[in-house]
């Protein structure tokens, strides 16, 4: 079996080893200019924030997938579902929004859920369907009594400008764990449901569910404008036009011989790049503890043969529920952190391709089951992605140089955008060839 | 795997997924066959001769072995679990590389071939466990064992049927839903389906009942007295060494023991440490 | 009441669209199926292939058309199918061998070959956008109604009108003859029964003679037909944009999914449930009910949910289904 | 001097192929200035592209870094789509002052950005042009009317003001729905446009994209024969796509009285690129206002030029129109005014955005007429 | 101890397990043999609760057990283990044991943050327990192997040696003879003996050996056809007219052709 193949290539400092050549890469990127990079400290360190942010998420579903074997392709959905919590935190409380239709907005929240909980108990004590359909009918009647009028009314206030509820006013950093909490109410109530299938099945179900999250961010405009955008979300750090304006931090720009625009936008970076990695160790720290001890080793036995695990007296349906739980509610907190990074919410924004997808590339890539292993993919995909924009479109151009002039040549110039692509997957497969279990594979 | 998918048949499909890749095999099917050497004078009909290899780079297993059945004759192979009596077999079948010796079949070394071209050269083999397929019928099954004949197959088939009578009745059903003991004829038989020149079996018996195992080693007797050199590990030691023209007890990969099955019965030590008393 | 009315408005906005989009489904649910209970893998370049297949025969459509050739009523790009498919096919066994092949011989863990897919799914998204670049096409010719609207009323009379496209029933009549064929190769022949084996066991397969790259070849080569077929059907019914067909890649692996995966048949009856959802659940019943109730005056649509949840809609009817049978509609692979 | 010029657009992605056009548009302009030679003293003009992919903030947002703290640019043509256009816009292009003029982002939102006077448009707000759209409507006689818009701000936005405007005219919006773009299908959409029913159906999407789509399932089975087509469904591509099947439908976009228009899609022609894609034009027009502006501040520092865009887009002045970017340049050096006209009419108002002048077109015989403006 | 009334287990149509009645004495090592597919491993699974019975009721000590899951029922002192051999293929031989034990403090998640001193002690004491069993089933020298790289009898024995981690009431062994040397066998088979009569453990053990099935077993169930076709001692059954003709038969007919 070629598993135990790699595994015992693999020497203990593999990691450090590709840890710094990753380190390597961001180095060269913040100082070296040519056709591969930029050169520009700006755009290394905005490229590794993000990095980092995808590190957290793909550290998410590295559990759910590389602890528990779940295979959870709604990633997108649980982002987006943390990226509402800054909106709905931080932002300033909408004038007359919660007059227009605040209570009764609750009311009929309450009625939603109260609705559920009582069918629930109807089936449970009854064990009729169709005491619980009329249980939900009713209830769903109910709600839109309720729910439907509440909505109008917020949406109809200012709806130009705003037309939603409007936010708490709270510091954003708390958004942060009020993310991670929607997330895991969401993967909950998910998982209450969907468990109970496996693999490809629950993939599927879960990518339904992450297009239901992300459809309902689109459409409910009461939420968070929908569609229209959320703008402007408050930031944990300093502006880079207050840095500017400040005298002091022109002076200490200048001694390190920066401008001070290009300054201001390193310090910011540098303050986002410090709150992200004080999560992201943070959330490592707990989860190499708990993998180290039994816990981790049941999670490893019921990846392995659920039947045996049951057998065994695991309860394997709890403990997916838990661990499902806990994946999405860190990426419920990565997808806060991204949100407050941009100061956007777009709805739109939200595609499997890029927020599923590519994570799922970043956990595979970096070796499934293995945290170190998550961040690395994670740091080093992006990097890829975004540099792929460039290297992309220069690779044509060198492949093309020596072509006669003409429309051939013409039209692959035109179409250099895309080889971003086919510089990604080149890059993908080239990766996996090499390591065909990770980078850095799990022990 | 009856005990398995019952599981499997009320909550998902888990084991044909990316979660737990069952049906994968562990033989890398495109590898590519060496040639075929000349023999050596006086060889058994098929030989595995100084035998030494382990799976992939890990350490050896197999310590200079040797193997080997003679046409027409019944070889057992026995011995304590773990001693390397599957991985024997499957370094004569060319499922891992050996790194010393060589397999000689009929007048011919074949070392270099990879399984596919053994099957096409005339071997036959059981394997110990995953030896069906398990989501298609009874049926199925054993047309897949003759699946390199041209010939008409239906009168071997028969022959098959009558000799597992319980499988014959569920010949249109899936072979993953039999119980342990009927997969394991099904496995027999889709063997016998090949018609092969040499028929290798690993541990044939293993969760029948009695009275098949009577019959299946009635059955074996027959064939090998037919022409057809049988080679098989088996765990019921003492019916094993009854019908054995030769036995061999392998201890931690090495020949320990070797003679007829009567030879070896009589020998107090080999009855007491190997064959359970 | 007029049940007339009703039924036409009903076949005509759901159920003639919502078949004929669940064949185009289920046509590219076929591939994905195939190429998942064979070489056991959640083939993410499907869409993507579909999309080369497609551009292909575009190309050799517009090659076709140039020199005058024509098929009469039915679409060119049907003459132009098998140098797509033959390209296609050459384009994904070049990409077995360069990349799937490794794997293989390694052994490696389904869950990399699902990854290796989205890597060949990136570079093949980029070729074929190098190939035709990003516009929409329009290549169906001949005749493009088999009913058309004016004419139905003209004919029948009724308010309401009745279109058929013949894209429409070619998509069906193809879907059928696919289908049928598939079911006949997997289950009846030699290299079919072979290739079932594979999947089931492949060292047994080893074992039973059957040579692995033969199957893997075969199994390259009839998913690369289908997504071909599949690709150029929905570009003649729709139109033709490389992006489009990243998009129906998600809808095919519901249906493929929601079916019983590595099950044909589900496949089909899997593509039709989640057309027929995503149309039927956001279908606003007003008007048929009109026709029904005349004199009933509802005050809403009777649409049940907003066209912007359709999709989630059949997402919903998917994970239902999915609870009631864990393995799909018809049972998928479960051993 | 070498000028280097960015272009944040989505060249791949969902509206990957609106990009192409949009650049081609800019990337004239550029050269038509580089050619005279007459931009700070015989500056010449490098155009940077880089991919915003239209609906990842994050990765646009590394482009436009890229693009200025890389690449140095001096002014950018983009971003494509609002959201990205705003993060890109707060997170890189505000912090290091540079301007971002966007052909295309048409969300309200960005009206009221803080923006430290660095982000223009060429493209109206939509709110102006449902109110166009619904005066036409009820001068035709269409009462009632289904709207679908492509699901963004865009659309929205658009679908919304013209309800609005419709509804207080007197007329009957029967449903305003949404459509997404690059869908693999719309039979579920035109199924409740259908069914809603109304005299006309408002296309409020993008021609290229799910809009077409739309209007080919609603033609095929009959749901609708008369369309009206707001900016984004206007163009060649329509009369290509459908022919005489929409004859009878009309629309408007933003467009000059006066041969501005014509005359951008001669030049393109020239060039080899299909002047009439959507927000070729606007793009042309925004990289060209960019360039002006530098010649009329002297400078080639988007701080310094930020404060001409406003001065050179509107009167007073001698008007510019498209292929006159000579003499505009011209009579700048010379320290006299212009009034930007260019391919889509720019006129600039309160925070920098067109108030756009709105060209009625009607489809008749397959082909496309203009029948006026208002 | 274990009472089944009336049990019935269909597939579709197919009656696996047909109305069988049995009773499992507390303390006895109760034997169950049958022919392939006269149902013996539905029987367990329904027992433990694996698969669901079509209808009919198992009790454990007078306590109605039917369909309870099976990590329920191994709380409740229920063990046992699978025909097929369901090891964890990735997990060291050792982890393979070491995780059986259930009440760890180590499987609760915060306690893996906040007490890592208890998880360490507790975790030694299983090392050793752990140890202990493999070298009763001489395979310590396999500790650190990988479970999923064992031999065919290998993965057999690791089966039996997790039922040994904990104290078990019932434990259900389905086959642990099958592809296990003959000399270890009876080693095991000592070893049942021991845990049943020091520590009290109740076994029902399904074997096609009928040596093993001899030494160890009193009573003896027969099943057929999903039925309960004879009970009695060891000895009686083997002399049992009809368990012969379906389940023992009379040996070898082509005896005669043997060592020619
Ligand atoms: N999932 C299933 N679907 C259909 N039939 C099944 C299924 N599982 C088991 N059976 C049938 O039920 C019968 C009893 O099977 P079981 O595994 O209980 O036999 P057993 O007594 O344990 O036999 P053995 O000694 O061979 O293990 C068999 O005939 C088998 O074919
Ligand atoms: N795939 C594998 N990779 C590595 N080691 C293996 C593998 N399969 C078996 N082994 C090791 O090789 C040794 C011999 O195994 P083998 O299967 O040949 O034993 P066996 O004699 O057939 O035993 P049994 O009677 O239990 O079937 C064992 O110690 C086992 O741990
Ligand atoms: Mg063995
Ligand atoms: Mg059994």
């Amino acid at each position: 079996m070629s598993s135990n193949r790699q595994a015992s290539a693999a020497s203990p400092w593999r990691a450090p080893i590709l840890f710094a050549a990753l380190a390597v890469l961001f180095l060269l990127e913040g100082t070296v200019r040519n056709g591969l990079f930029s050169g520009s400290w700006n755009t290394a360190l905005a490229i590794l924030n993000m990095g980092l942010i995808s590190a957290i998420t793909a550290l998410g579903v590295n559990m759910q997938w590389g602890y528990a074997g779940l295979f959870n392709t709604g990633v997108v959905g649980f982002l987006a579902i943390g990226g509402l919590a800054p909106v709905l935190v931080s932002l300033p409380p909408v004038q007359g929004a919660w007059d227009a239709g605040g209570p009764r907005l609750i009311g009929a929240l309450l009625a939603g859920l109260g609705t559920l909980a009582l069918a629930k108990i109807v089936y449970t004590r009854t064990g009729r369907i169709w005491a619980m359909a009329l249980v939900l009918l009713a209830g769903l009647v109910a709600y839109r009594w309720l729910f439907d009028p509440a909505v109008l009314a917020i949406e109809a206030n200012d709806s130009a400008r705003t037309g939603n509820i409007g936010g708490l006013g709270l510091p954003v950093l708390l958004s942060w764990i009020v993310g991670g909490a929607f997330a895991a109410a969401a993967a909950w109530g998910v998982g209450k449901v969907a468990l109970g299938l496996r693999s490809d099945y629950l993939a599927i179900a879960t990518l339904g569910i992450g297009e239901i999250i992300v459809a309902v961010l689109r459409n409910e405009n009461w939420l968070a404008r929908g569609v229209m955008n959320v703008t402007s979300i408050p930031r944990p750090v300093p502006y880079e036009i207050d840095l500017q304006q400040n005298p002091a931090f022109v002076d200490f720009a200048a001694r390190w011989g920066f401008g001070a625009a290009e300054a201001s936008g390193i310090w910011v970076k540098l303050c986002y790049m410090s709150l992200f990695l004080v999560v992201l160790l943070g959330i490592i720290l707990l989860a190499e503890l708990a993998l180290k001890s039994p816990w981790g080793r049941m999670m490893r036995a019921i990846r392995d043969n659920e039947t045996a695990a049951e057998a065994m007296g695991k309860d394997v349906t709890a403990r997916h529920l838990q661990i499902f739980v806990l994946g999405s509610a860190v990426i419920g907190i990565a997808g806060a952190m991204m949100i407050t990074l941009d100061g956007l919410m777009a709805p739109n924004s939200y595609n499997p391709l890029r927020y599923t997808f590519l994570i799922w590339v970043m956990v595979i890539v970096g070796g499934s089951g293995n945290n170190w292993g998550s961040v690395l993919g994670a740091v080093l995909i992006w990097f890829l992605w975004i540099k792929a924009e460039v290297w992309g479109p220069n690779l044509i151009g060198a492949l093309v140089g020596p072509l006669p002039e003409g429309d051939i040549k013409a039209h692959l110039l035109g179409s250099a955008p895309h080889m971003r692509f086919i510089a990604m997957g080149l890059v993908l497969l080239l990766v996996l060839r090499f390591a065909p279990r990770g980078l850095v594979p799990e022990r | 795997m009856s005990d398995q998918d019952a599981v499997f048949g009320h909550r998902g499909n888990r084991d044909r997924s990316v979660v737990n890749p069952k049906g994968r095999g562990s033989i890398d099917g495109t590898r590519r066959s060496g040639s075929v050497g000349m023999g050596q004078a006086g060889d058994p009909f098929l030989i595995g001769e100084g035998m030494t290899g382990g799976y992939g780079k890990g350490a050896d297993i197999l310590h200079d072995c040797t193997i080997a059945v003679e046409r027409g004759q019944i070889a057992v192979i026995v011995g304590p679990n773990g001693a390397g009596k599957s991985t024997a077999m499957k370094a004569i079948f060319g499922m891992l590389t050996l790194r010393k010796g060589s397999v000689r079949l009929d007048g011919r070394d074949i070392t270099a071939l990879n399984p596919q071209d053994r099957v096409k050269a005339g071997m036959g083999f059981v394997p110990q466990v995953n030896n069906i397929f398990p989501s298609m019928t009874v049926e199925e099954n054993l047309e897949m064992g003759a699946y390199i004949r041209g010939d008409d197959i239906r009168r071997t088939m028969e022959q098959v049927y009558e000799l597992f009578p319980a499988v014959a009745a569920k010949r249109r059903q899936a072979a993953g839903e039999l119980s342990g003991g009927q997969r394991q004829q099904v496995a027999v038989g889709r063997a016998l389906m090949t018609q092969p020149s040499v028929l290798m079996l690993d541990e044939p018996t293993a969760g029948v009942s009695p009275i098949v195992m009577d019959e299946l080693f009635d059955r074996i007797i027959a064939i090998a007295r037919g022409g057809l050199p049988v080679l098989m590990v088996e765990q019921n030691a003492k019916q094993a060494m009854m019908i054995a023209d030769k036995a061999y007890v392998l201890v931690q990969g090495a020949n320990a023991h070797t003679g007829t099955g009567h030879e070896l019965m009589q020998n107090d030590e080999v009855r007491r440490t190997f064959l359970g008393g | 009441m007029d049940i007339l009315n009703a039924l036409v408005a009903f076949l005509n906005f759901v159920f003639i669209p919502a078949a004929a989009y669940g064949a185009q489904l289920a046509l590219g649910a076929l591939g994905v199926t195939l190429i998942y209970a064979i070489l056991r893998f959640s083939n993410f370049a499907h869409g993507d292939t579909m999309a080369f297949g497609t551009a292909i025969t575009i190309l050799v459509t517009w090659g076709l058309q140039s020199w005058g050739v024509s098929l009469g009523p039915l679409p060119t790009a049907l003459l132009a199918l098998p140098v797509g498919i033959a390209a296609t096919a050459a384009l994904v066994l070049g990409t077995d061998r360069a990349v799937y092949r490794f794997y293989r011989a390694q052994r490696a863990a389904p869950i990399i070959f699902v990854m290796a897919s989205v890597g060949v799914m990136f570079v093949m998204n980029g070729l074929t956008r190098l190939l035709i670049g990003v516009d929409e096409y329009r290549f169906d010719d001949g005749a493009r109604f088999i009913i058309a609207v004016r004419d139905f009323r003209e004919w029948s009379g009724l308010a309401e009108g009745l279109a058929l496209r013949s894209t429409q029933a070619l998509t069906l009549v193809v879907t059928v003859i696919v289908c049928a064929a598939l079911f006949w190769f997997l289950n009846r022949t030699k290299s079919g029964k072979a290739m079932r084996a594979y999947s089931d066991n492949e060292d047994l397969a080893l074992l039973s003679g059957i040579d692995p790259e033969r199957v893997v070849r075969l199994t390259w080569i009839i998913a690369a037909g289908l997504a071909t077929i599949a690709g150029t059907l929905y570009g003649l019914d729709k139109s033709f944009k490389a992006f489009n067909y990243f998009q129906i890649l998600l809808p095919i692996f519901a249906a493929a999914i929601v079916g019983g995966l590595g099950n044909p048949v589900g496949a089909i009856a899997g593509g039709f449930l989640v057309a027929f959802s995503e149309v039927a659940v956001t279908y606003p019943w007003v008007k048929v009910a009109g026709y029904l109730f005349p004199g009933w005056q509802p005050g809403g649509l009777l649409q049940l949910l907003g066209t912007e949840y359709k999709f989630a809609v059949s997402f919903v009817i998917l994970i239902v289904v999915l609870l009631f049978r864990p393995t799909g509609l018809f049972r998928g692979k479960s051993v | 001097e070498e000028i280097k010029m960015g272009m944040s657009l989505g060249f791949t992605g969902p509206l990957e192929s609106m990009a192409p056009g949009m650049a081609a548009g800019a990337e004239m302009a550029m050269k038509e200035v580089s050619d005279s030679g007459l931009l700070l003293d015989g500056s010449t003009i490098v155009p940077v592209q880089g991919d915003s992919t239209c609906i990842d903030a994050a990765a646009a947002t590394a482009t436009v870094e890229r693009l200025i703290t890389a690449e140095g640019v001096k002014g950018i043509v983009g971003g494509m789509c609002s959201g990205e256009a705003i993060a890109s816009l707060q997170n890189v292009a505000v912090p290091n002052g540079v301007v971002m003029i966007s052909p295309s982002a048409t969300s309200p939102a960005l009206s009221t950005i803080e923006d430290q006077g660095l982000f223009f448009r060429t493209s109206p707000s939509d709110a102006r042009q449902g109110e166009v759209m619904a005066e036409i409507m009820m001068e035709k006689g269409i009462k009632t009317a289904a709207v679908t818009y492509t699901n963004n701000d865009y659309g929205k936005g658009l679908a919304d003001a013209f309800a609005a405007a419709f509804t207080a005219k007197g007329g009957t919006v029967t449903v305003n729905s949404a459509h997404d773009d690059g869908k693999a299908d719309y039979s579920a959409e035109v199924a409740a446009l259908a069914a809603a029913g109304g005299d006309a159906l408002v296309v409020a999407g993008y021609v290229d994209q799910g809009g077409s789509g739309v209007v080919r399932a609603a033609l095929d089975t009959g749901a609708f024969d008369t369309f009206v087509f707001p900016d984004g469904m206007v163009g060649q591509a329509l009369v290509d796509n459908f022919g005489a099947e929409i004859d009878g439908s009309f629309g408007q976009n933003p467009a000059a009285e006066g041969e501005g228009r014509e005359k951008f899609l001669e030049m393109a022609k020239t060039a080899g690129f299909d002047g009439t894609s959507a927000y070729s034009a606007e793009a042309y027009d925004a990289a060209a206002l960019m360039l002006l502006s530098m010649a009329a501040a002297k400078s080639s520092d988007p701080n310094v030029w930020k404060n001409n865009v406003m001065d050179v887009a509107n009167a007073p002045g001698e008007k510019i129109l498209p292929g006159e970017l000579a003499k505009g340049l011209e009579i700048l050096n010379g320290g006299g005014d212009i009034d930007y006209v260019g391919a889509s009419s720019i006129e600039m108002v309160g925070a920098g955005e067109t108030a756009g002048v709105y060209r009625e077109v009607a489809f008749d015989n397959g082909e496309m007429t203009v029948v006026g403006y208002r | 101890m274990i009472r089944v009334e009336d049990l019935h287990r269909h597939f579709g149509g197919f009656h696996a397990v047909d109305g069988a009645s049995l009773t499992i004495e507390t303390g006895s090592i109760t034997g169950l043999i049958g022919p392939n597919g006269a149902g013996k491993s539905t029987l367990f699974n329904v027992i433990a609760g694996v698969l669901p019975p079509t209808s009919g009721r198992v009790f454990m000590d007078n306590e109605d057990i039917t369909g309870l899951p099976p990590h329920t029922l191994f709380h409740k002192g229920l063990l046992r283990t699978f025909q097929l051999a369901h090891e964890f293929s990735s997990m060291t031989v050792r982890e393979n044991l070491m995780m059986v034990p259930g009440a760890q403090s180590g499987e609760t998640i915060w306690k893996t943050w906040l007490q890592r001193g208890r998880i360490w002690r507790e975790e030694a004491e299983l090392r050793r327990r752990a140890d202990e069993v493999l070298d009763f089933l001489t395979i310590r020298h396999l500790a650190h192997e990988k479970a999923g790289n064992l031999s065919g009898g290998q993965k057999k024995l690791l089966e039996l040696g997790r039922t040994m981690m904990v104290d078990a009431k019932v434990v259900f062994l389905d086959e642990v003879g099958a592809g296990v040397n003959r000399t270890l066998l009876m080693t095991i088979a000592d070893a049942i003996i021991r845990l049943n009569r020091e520590r009290g453990y109740t076994f029902c053990v399904i074997e096609h050996d009928m040596d093993f099935i001899g030494k160890l077993c009193d009573p003896v169930i027969v099943m057929a056809e999903g039925k309960v076709l004879a009970q009695g001692s060891a000895a009686d059954i083997m002399k049992n007219e009809a368990v012969i003709e379906a389940y023992l038969g009379t040996g070898l007919k082509n005896k005669d052709m043997v060592g020619a």
